[in-house]
């Protein structure tokens, strides 16, 4: 009995152990894509790994990296967002407008994160408690919201070159911008609540088995409005990023498709479609990759229609990589 | 087997049920049930496939809403229905029978679900992982609290569902047939478990079609069928033929049967198997099949027959082995072409890897010979699929509303059905059946035994996966024993001197090397 | 076969832009001064062709008098043209040319280009670095690019280091690109953006990277350039301005004119482009102004 | 015996006759929303439902329809085809540039459509083969395809004003366009392989149950090459009719997003985004749906914001009318 039990004890901790191992690589994943990528641009123009570039390609990266988050979140439960683009210049036209009030000037902030918080809530309470389908709920906000959009600024450009709230956009702490530490401030609230909390392991199980984790007394609309509430609140986050960046907004133009880029930044960072399975350092490499393709296909001199054809591949070859270097370690 | 305590029990009812009806649409699946079950009592539920039973466990436990005019009454006061929070907070706890865990998160989740060991609202994951590992070494399990569910078995995720149940501090327990899976040794662990919980004075209502595991266990049994309930027996009133003539209305006569000939000398070799791996558990396993015998693979949960079964299946990859037909080496490298050469494959999982859950049982049937019967230009022939669908309805006696009806709307032992017609419609040399009479009631089962009988007859190979073995002696001709992922050996029975039960065990368990252990 | 103005249908590449919305507010009013019952709708074709397409068809439909045009694609918009012109409805171009049109209005798009690329050379003694910051090919872009050209290439010693570069016409596009491009060339002397949001966008980024070595001009003349202008520290140094609101309005004037019959002498108008600096800008009248 | 097995009969057929009803019931859908919808429009402007404008109108649907067809095929084995906008748009240069050679005028037609089949048999092995996400993949070529429709046209318009084969795009047959035509006979047709053939089977097979389906025996990656190959034949198709209709195409603006449309009529008519369930006839109607909102809107004389907002939100309420629909009729 004892002798037995100890073996099993002991074969169980390998077992852990070499789990830890290969989750560590697969949340790794494309991390050999994306450092194959850098190396490569650099091989074509050494400026590409000089520390100002590096600055640039996260800056460029940080809103998609911040959206793509949220997107995270939903497409683990086994939905989709695509008002996020939408959502973005919402919020944005907010921020700049409350930031021409005289004395109101920082309350753009919270109000653009608020109005992005409550067309998440929306979604969520569509898709959880009238139980449309995701995509399309999404697909209506994207256009209703736009439209919204549009409506704040009466269709025109809305700026304010004195915003109150630049800092975010172009300012640095400690020569590190702004706008890359709330992404990484992001990231890791969300590797927090998804890993290390109630809420989080409850997101997993609905987005594995959504018909037991209701049977388990888990309240699944409250955290599919959860979940669609915290896609919506960083959409709202990106709208202040983007109007601090920028100085601007505009209802029609801003966010355009960046719902495509958030969820190619999380298929590509290994989280399923299906739901339940993936991770939020997974997103954040995904999401990289993409910004590193745009930046360095300009430093190497490419012209845009070849860089099209060129982003198209990579992402095709980056995910055939991935996939073969999974299948060499293990079988599934 | 150990033979579980009875204790007397106090007759209190903890739950009552009362005037319970369930419609699904045009189907009643439920009408005017009522269950009285007391505290302390193991009160085991019968019926046949379709009968209702897993629809009044759902009705308890909160998935289903009743429909009007039927309570629910726990120590006397009635309870919301159709709320499974509320449910679980009177003490209610479910093991599905078809299975309800999230693939994706790990034992020990899975097992605290919902219920999380917590502090402000992180999980304390080594409390989670420690509790875990306290109950299902309870059950005697070998897999770690922090194995992906999707890396287990069908068996040890029958398991980490009964560790779910266990691990709240329920008051009524509800097995839905939680040993389909599982070998005598996890079986017997179970039910030690259970005299347990009886002794602390919770009540169990124990769903099975498997007799003797009622005749052992049971304080009442009461029995639905046609979506009615029939009557309630105690203890002392049962007896084999009262129970299943209440269950089909008729009596059973030769439940196991074994007309087919025994393979005599000239048998011929249909299917060789030769180092057999892969590349994982699977360790270098050999055996031959003959023509016209029933061959069953035994061996405890997680032993690797299924995979086994899949490797030669084509199913999975492997790293090594041979296969010769008929004495002529095939290369098999996936299912189509097993299925060409005249290999079938039962799966154990219906509902994830057998069934089209949203297709018809007519298609479900037929998906496998659409090409053969197909027209010209790859057009369906309805007439035919009609035909067949029809016949395998009536010679299976599947219970549906009607061949159109979906798959998923059939209880679990008629989807088995429907998957058993699949397979059959393809005319194999060779059929591997994995628990073919996995939740299947006894009058089906003894439809399959009598249908395996006669495909063995017609000179068909088939090789059979059972964890339970009165069935694997009741129907095999020999026995390899599975263990630890190679054949340990194999038992065979000869003039005289029938297939032992306990020979089985011990190669299954090793304990012929190590001694006996108890 | 005089008509009454009653109804007026409006297709813009994108509705989102500032400029459009001028144009639309012109037709408006020029149309209110012609009829104040006068019904006007306007639809954004998104840049999508088959979609202005549709939009014109849904117009003929709806039984308007005049589509103002700004067509999507100078030349493949022709065959929706004439299905209008069938239909007896009046078609007016403006901003974009498009064949066949009864009326057209337009600025000089080129001229734009060369006065904008003029003021670089210029300032920077005919010679050095430039960058073109280009966007989505649309006949007015490659208009402005080519009469950029047209200017750059009489100086031979000036230097193209860039034209390929798509910044999408927007202030995110000028800055990713821009930052981009920065860090590729170590001096650049001068930019020409192919309009203001890209301007703005591209001084953004080289106000974070640090760097003030080169002046940039673009073409349009929209209010957050003027403000641009008006801070005295600007990049930015010239913009050749378009005036969409009289752009729009005289076209659908002209449009008018020939629903009551009255052929125009010229039925293409060349509106020419004004340079707007730090210097002259008191004397604009911006896009939004009250008229 | 005989008694119970009559009566199992009898009530067989009764069965078959009501699932019958049903399914029909079901696959009509979204009808009554699009009847509300025709309606309303007709109240406010009286111009709605007149022969030309319906006719209009299911010109205008045509394209979508056609490109919708192929997503169904897709959409039912659970994948998804993003890539058909840039398809359409590579196609549709194809047809001009060819139809400009001279001598060569109607090769433009099967040239167009070969390469939009090429593109889908690219995008099928992709997925069915090195088993590559679906959403992955077809971003790729969303963004590489794009390239090369660019690239084919040096990123300029194409244009031929005496294009052969324009009756496709202006012509009618007994006074029914022949853009029309084409999309009914595609949904016919796709109909016809969905529901009467053996590979229609084993398209629903897949996409219930992709496991299954392969232990069954059903050659999986053939079945999902055959989607995809057909989304981007009908893509191609779709580019040869925008051409005939246009005269002229764009590398760059032709077909773009147009995927959103497509699939949103997909799933407005009621096909499963998990694969598996769903019918052809719903897209038909989801397709109408989405032209009917475009052209009313502007017969209404809404303004372009509003029309986005209005959209939507019709989008949403239709779905959610539905969803209530058939809760009313049967739960689960
Ligand atoms: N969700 C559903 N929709 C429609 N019909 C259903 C549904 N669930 C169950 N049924 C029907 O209700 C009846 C009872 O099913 P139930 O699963 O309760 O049987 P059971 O007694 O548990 O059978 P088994 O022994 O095979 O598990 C069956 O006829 C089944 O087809
Ligand atoms: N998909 C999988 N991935 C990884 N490991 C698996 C997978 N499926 C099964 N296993 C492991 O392989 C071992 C053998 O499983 P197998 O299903 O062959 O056992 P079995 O003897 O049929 O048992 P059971 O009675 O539980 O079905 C088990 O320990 C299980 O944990
Ligand atoms: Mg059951
Ligand atoms: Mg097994």
């Amino acid at each position: 009995m004892t002798d037995s039990s100890t073996v099993a004890k002991s074969a169980d901790q390998a077992a852990v152990r070499s789990r830890r191992l290969r989750t560590a690589f697969a949340a790794l994943g494309m991390l050999p894509v994306l450092v194959l990528l850098a190396i490569g641009f650099q091989f074509i123009n050494p400026r590409f790994l000089t520390g100002t570039n590096l600055l640039i390609v996260s800056q460029q990266s940080s809103i998609n990296i911040v959206l793509a988050a949220g997107m995270t979140f939903v497409i683990l439960t086994g939905g989709i967002d695509l008002s996020v683009g939408s959502i973005l210049a919402a919020s944005a036209m907010v921020a700049v407008l409350v930031s021409l009030v005289p004395d109101w000037g920082m309350l753009g902030i919270p109000a653009a994160i608020l109005l992005g918080l409550g067309f998440g809530v929306i979604n969520g309470l569509l898709v959880a408690y009238i139980k449309l389908p995701p995509f399309i709920v999404t697909l209506g906000s994207l256009t209703a919201v736009r439209g919204v959009a549009r409506l704040l600024g009466e269709d025109t450009t809305v700026f304010n070159s004195d915003l109150p709230f630049d800092f975010i956009g172009n300012g640095s702490l400690f020569g590190i911008p702004w706008l890359v530490i709330i992404a990484l401030t992001v990231v890791v609230l969300s590797w927090l609540v998804l890993k290390r909390t109630v809420l989080g392991t409850w997101i997993y199980a609905v987005g594995g088995n959504a018909e037991a984790a209701r049977l388990t007394g888990i309240k699944v609309p409250l955290v599919l409005l959860f979940v669609y509430g915290v896609s919506g609140l960083l959409a709202g986050l990106g709208g202040v990023m983007s109007a601090a960046r920028l100085y601007a907004a505009n209802g029609l133009q801003l966010g355009q498709s960046y719902e495509l880029d958030a969820i190619a930044a999380v298929i590509l960072g290994g989280t399923s479609f299906v739901g339940g399975v993936g991770s939020i350092w997974g997103t954040l490499i995904g999401g990289l990759i993409i910004a590193v393709l745009s930046n360095g296909l300009i430093l190497a001199g490419v012209s845009d229609i070849w860089q099209y054809i060129i982003k198209g591949l990579v992402i095709i070859v980056a995910v055939a990589l991935d996939r073969y270097r999974l299948q060499a370690g293990a079988r599934t | 087997m150990s033979a579980a305590a009875h204790v007397e029990a106090p007759q209190r009812p903890v739950l009552e049920m009362r005037h319970i009806s369930k419609t699904f649409g045009p189907v009643r699946a439920l009408q005017d049930v009522s269950l009285t079950v007391n505290a302390g009592e193991l009160h085991a539920l019968m019926g046949e496939n379709g009968a209702g039973k897993s629809t009044l466990m759902k009705v308890l436990s909160g998935a289903y809403r009743p429909d009007a005019g039927g309570e629910i009454l726990i120590d006397g006061a009635p309870v919301a229905t159709g709320d499974p929070i509320k449910a679980r907070a009177q003490g209610i706890a479910v093991i599905y029978q078809e299975l309800s865990l999230a693939p994706n998160l790990t034992v020990a989740q899975n097992i605290f679900l919902g219920n999380e060991p917590r502090r402000f609202g992180i999980v304390d994951r080594d409390q989670c992982n420690r509790r875990a590992k306290e109950i299902i070494e309870r059950l005697g399990v070998s897999f770690s609290a922090r194995a992906l569910v999707s890396s287990l078995s069908l068996g040890e995720r029958q398991l980490v569902e009964i560790a779910r149940a266990l691990s709240t501090s329920a008051r009524i327990i509800v097995m839905d047939e939680p040993t389909t899976s599982l070998t005598s040794r996890e079986t017997d662990r179970l039910f030690e478990v259970i005299a347990t919980l009886k002794a602390q004075g919770i009540a169990i209502i124990y769903i099975s079609h498997r007799m003797e595991e009622v005749y052992q266990l049971a304080d009442r049994v009461s029995v639905l069928r046609d979506s009615g309930y029939v009557g309630t027996l105690q203890r002392a009133d049962l007896n084999a033929s009262r129970l299943v003539s209440m269950m089909v209305g008729r009596d059973l006569s030769a439940f196991y049967k074994k007309d087919h000939r025994p393979p005599d000398s000239q048998r011929r070799v249909a299917l060789s198997v030769r180092g057999m791996s892969d590349g994982g558990l699977l360790k270098d396993c050999s055996f031959d099949l003959y023509h016209g015998e029933v061959l069953a693979l035994a061996g405890l949960v997680g032993s690797g027959r299924t995979e086994l079964a899949r490797l030669i299946f084509g199913a999975d990859r492997r790293s090594a082995g041979t296969l010769e037909l008929d004495g002529k080496p095939i290369a098999i490298a996936s299912p189509r072409e097993a299925l060409e050469a005249g290999i079938a494959y039962l799966t154990e999982d219906r509902k994830e890897l057998g069934l089209f859950l949203d297709m018809s049982i007519s298609d479900n049937i037929n998906m496998g010979v659409l090409a053969k019967d197909a027209r010209a230009g790859g057009f369906r022939d309805f007439t035919a699929a009609d035909r067949r669908a029809a016949k395998a309805v009536a010679d299976l006696s599947i219970r549906a509303r009607s061949a159109q009806a979906n798959a998923g709307s059939l209880s679990g032992g008629n989807q088995q059905k429907v998957l058993l017609a699949r397979l059959l419609e393809t005319e194999p040399k060779v059929v591997i059946l994995d628990e073919p009479t996995r939740g299947v009631d006894v009058g089906a089962k003894s439809e399959i035994y009598r249908l395996i009988d006669s495909l063995a007859g017609r000179g068909i190979a088939i090789l059979m996966i059972s964890s339970e073995l009165p069935e694997v002696i009741g129907v095999a001709d020999r026995v390899l024993v599975m263990r630890d992922g190679a054949i340990a050996g194999e038992v065979t029975a000869s003039e005289g001197r029938p297939l032992r039960q306990e020979e089985i065990m011990e190669l299954a368990t090793g304990a012929a090397q190590e001694g006996p252990t108890r | 076969s005089a008509k009454d103005l009653n109804k007026v249908g409006i297709s813009v590449g994108l509705l989102g832009n500032p400029f459009f919305v001028a144009t639309i507010k012109g037709i408006e009013d020029a149309a209110k001064k012609i009829n104040p019952k006068v019904e006007v709708t306007s639809v954004s074709a998104d840049y999508d062709l088959n979609k202005q397409v549709s939009q014109i068809d849904s117009f003929i439909a709806a039984g308007v008098d005049v589509i103002m045009l700004n067509a999507v694609d100078a030349k493949a918009i022709a065959p929706a043209v004439k299905k209008a012109q069938a239909a007896g409805i009046v078609v007016a171009a403006f901003d974009v040319s498009a064949p066949g049109a009864d009326v057209t209005v337009m600025t000089n798009n080129v001229k734009a280009g060369e006065e904008a690329c003029q003021y670089l050379v210029d300032h920077t003694g005919g010679k050095g670095n430039y960058v073109i910051l280009n966007g989505p090919a649309s006949s007015s872009i490659l208009e402005r690019v080519k009469g950029c050209k047209n200017v750059l290439a009489q100086h031979p010693d000036i230097k193209i280091l860039s034209d390929d570069q798509n910044a999408e016409g927007s202030r995110d596009g000028g800055l990713k690109v821009f930052q981009s491009l920065l860090t590729r060339f170590d001096k650049i002397d001068a930019v020409f953006a192919i309009n203001d949001p890209t301007a703005i966008g591209a001084q953004l980024a080289a106000k974070q990277l640090n760097r003030s070595e080169f002046i940039i001009t673009a073409v349009d003349g929209a209010p957050d350039i003027e403000k641009e202008f008006a801070s005295g520290t600007s990049m930015i140094k010239a913009s050749a301005s378009q005036d969409p609101y009289v752009m729009a309005g005289q076209s659908l004037t002209m449009a008018a004119d020939v629903l009551a019959g009255k052929k125009p002498a010229e039925p293409t108008v060349l509106l020419d482009p004004k340079l707007i600096t730090a210097e002259n800008l008191k004397d604009y009248k911006g896009w939004t102004a009250t008229r």
